[in-house]
């Protein structure tokens, strides 16, 4: 059984530990919050300009000047800290943040991403990613390990226009998780039921198996 | 050193046909509606703005789009909006993406006097076509150039007759360092004080940066992404 | 999250000898008096200091010199103190004397991500000797390096157990700049509460950059040039 | 007679501008505060983080916290405010700052200026001497004619290490005031009964000296 998104969610809030200063991304990454450990402390930034994100507020108390990088309305947590988008970007560009949490389209074997552009669709730009994934010092990507057409998304080389190059550590799919190393993807883990013949398989990058693989574990 | 102007039509007087703008806030957060909608109303034309984002289709630099008042816009996401797409489409608009980090860093180099910065934003991607590749300690860098902009047009939570700025939240975002920007910066403010009401030490931008202030009104403050939980 | 330390002693306990301090402050405003105090104690030898001064004889960073325990300073303006200038002489201390917003902006360097940053400052001078002269616009612009350092030390008014930090007046200074230089950085408080304390637009320094914190004690706050008009 | 200090300060206090922000440089700038017109409004720079600084306390209201760059107890003028030393320069290098007050031991006739080293005494360092005169818009050297042994300190080169190349836009001296021209220094007023005579016997660099020279008027 592959994972759902929020299964891929709850695996790599297993990545996180208490102290980290998170980037959380649109889409499946931003599902991570919801599986952080009630006694675990960690840190979410939004890059446009706040430390200690909370939960989304109750009805009737959106506030149209506190919104999060997806533009959502948000809350603080105590101990929050608001600042310009300058100071944001310089703090994730210093290394502050521990980890960021990225989705993406293509992911090269030498760990190279694409997530910001389709040629021939309408461009809708970058935003903060390409300034991410090239300042982050620990990237995990969340993505479907395969596309609608069920052509691996784990390639030698991207299609896509790249967002940055040789920064993906880790990637957790529907399928597997996987580490990025100088030999290509190392298998790591794989979702309960799935076999590493079919990962192998659906993996067009360079994939390297070494010894059992286990499952993983929610 | 009384900065206040009447209204954003009085602060946006001079602003001509052509001319290069900034235009803080991110999405729909913190911007600088009252002067939006006096440049709608001067219908000044072929400018190029430079701000993080463009507006919705019927809010925020969406209405100068609609108006057709934008030759180029110099931004990190343009969004969802269907006039934007289509005035793309046809060459009517021309657009220029830019990291989100780095734009906000080009804007603060300015206000800095730093004509270049580097940035490793970008590197390897067809960001960096054209531009100078420089390594430091291992790591490649892109040098990006400071940003200027004819005016710079920022929107407040609190202000002084000063110029002195402070703002709330994450509206805060891009407008400070597009404050700091301006050849000519006017800043709209939710509350207008005198001088010496706010605290010195919790000043965002010094008054230095600011040449035109006054007290906005009727602000719509848009949600774009209205999400809450249940009570 | 909690990054509360029980003092100066137990802040600093692992500076060793031969490393990189920035300390903060301007004169004698805003100087991490307590954790000096501890360095004094804990007799730690051939450091290597960054701040803009170098403290008078019986305070400050002199009380450091006092104790030879310092091998290197890098500042924008020694200042008055007899006992560093005979070590000087003697070659007992190396010195090197840095624009003081060129000392500002490489700290901010660092705490920004960014490997270099171009001034104007010094160009034609004996600061610029070695250094990469590059032309912007028609104006001469000296390369500088982003300073980092082992260990920031800096002192701040406010402060919450997360380590977000707010500082008075003039004592902000360099402050806010090295707490985003240092690899570990330690803040020493007048006033340390509970995160949620502190209104988050209010916030100098956001906790990410700091690792330590703690109240401090029996701060003597000594005024280098007391100036007063009569009554 | 030549002008006395205060009267150099005095003097200079007439190229104030009413919206002005003026950064005053320790010694005889200084002073310049105390001729402010009283109508005129002009916000001062203290370089270590001060817009609106203000005078000296009064006795018994100093505060430690609050000082300028030269290290003096002051207090601030509404509207003031604070930042850190980034920032500071940051608006100096950026050119906000729209007048400079500095004193100098040496000026040459293209507008170099020497004014933080003496070979062979105890170096104190720069300061902020180097950032303000390579960023400011525009700088008026306070400062004597002549050293204690008569010799000028108006040169054709410095032969001090100098402070900044080309940087000084007006010279207001005991004797006169001079603007920095391509041409050289340029005589624009002399000090009551001092006689072009003199000031030309007393100015080493290039002197340009064209018509009437009227006395500086205070």
């Amino acid at each position: 059984m592959s994972l759902t998104k929020e299964q891929i969610a709850q695996r790599i809030a297993k990545e996180l530990k208490s102290g980290y200063y998170v980037n959380l991304g649109i889409g499946i990454p931003t599902l991570v919050a919801n599986y952080i450990p009630k006694d675990m402390h960690v840190v979410l930034q939004s890059e446009n300009g706040l430390l200690g994100m909370g939960p989304f507020p109750y009805e009737g108390a959106e506030d149209p000047d506190l919104i999060n990088a997806g533009k959502q309305t948000i809350t603080t947590v105590p101990g929050s800290a608001f600042f310009d988008s300058a100071l944001s970007f310089g703090m994730i560009r210093a290394g502050k943040v521990d980890l960021t949490v990225l989705g993406a389209m293509e992911v090269s074997d030498s760990g190279d991403i694409a997530n910001w552009k389709i040629p021939g669709k309408m461009v809708k730009g970058m935003g903060g990613a390409m300034d991410l994934v090239a300042s982050a010092k620990n990237i995990i990507v969340a993505m479907m390990h395969t596309n609608p057409k069920g052509e691996s998304k784990l390639l030698p080389a991207c299609t896509l226009p790249i967002t940055g190059v040789r920064c993906v550590k880790k990637i957790v799919s529907d399928l597997a998780v996987l580490d990025v190393t100088p030999e290509g993807f190392k298998l790591l883990e794989r979702a309960p039921g799935v076999s590493v013949e079919e990962i192998v398989a659906k993996t067009a990058g360079k994939l390297v198996v070494e010894g059992e693989i286990p499952e993983i574990m929610l | 050193m009384n900065k206040v102007v009447a209204n954003a039509a009085d602060a946006i007087r001079d602003i001509q046909d052509g001319m290069v703008l900034m235009l803080g806030g991110f999405g729909l957060c913190g911007i600088p509606e009252n002067c939006i909608s006096a440049l709608v109303e001067k219908g000044v034309k072929e400018l190029t703005c430079i701000s993080n984002n463009a507006g919705v289709d019927d809010f925020g630099i969406g209405l100068m789009l609609q108006k057709k008042q934008v030759r180029k816009m110099i931004s990190s996401y343009v969004g969802e909006n269907a006039e934007f797409e289509r005035q793309l489409l046809s060459g009517e608009l021309e657009v220029e993406l830019i990291p989100q980090g780095t734009l906000a860093t080009r804007c603060m180099a300015a206000g800095y006097g730093m004509p270049a910065i580097f940035t490793p934003a970008g590197v390897g991607t067809e960001v960096a076509i054209g531009k100078e590749v420089r390594n430091f300690n291992g790591k490649d860098y892109l040098m990006e150039y400071a940003f200027e902009a004819d005016f710079a047009i920022v929107k407040a939570w609190k202000g002084d007759t000063h110029g002195n700025l402070i703002f709330k939240d994450t509206a805060r975002n891009f407008n400070p360092l597009m404050a700091m920007a301006g050849k000519i910066t006017i800043a709209e403010v939710e509350e207008l004080v005198e001088a010496g009401s706010l605290d010195p030490n919790q000043i965002h931008t010094p008054g230095i940066y600011v040449h035109r202030i006054f007290q906005g009104k009727d602000y719509q403050k848009r949600i774009e992404q209205r999400t809450v939980r249940k009570n």
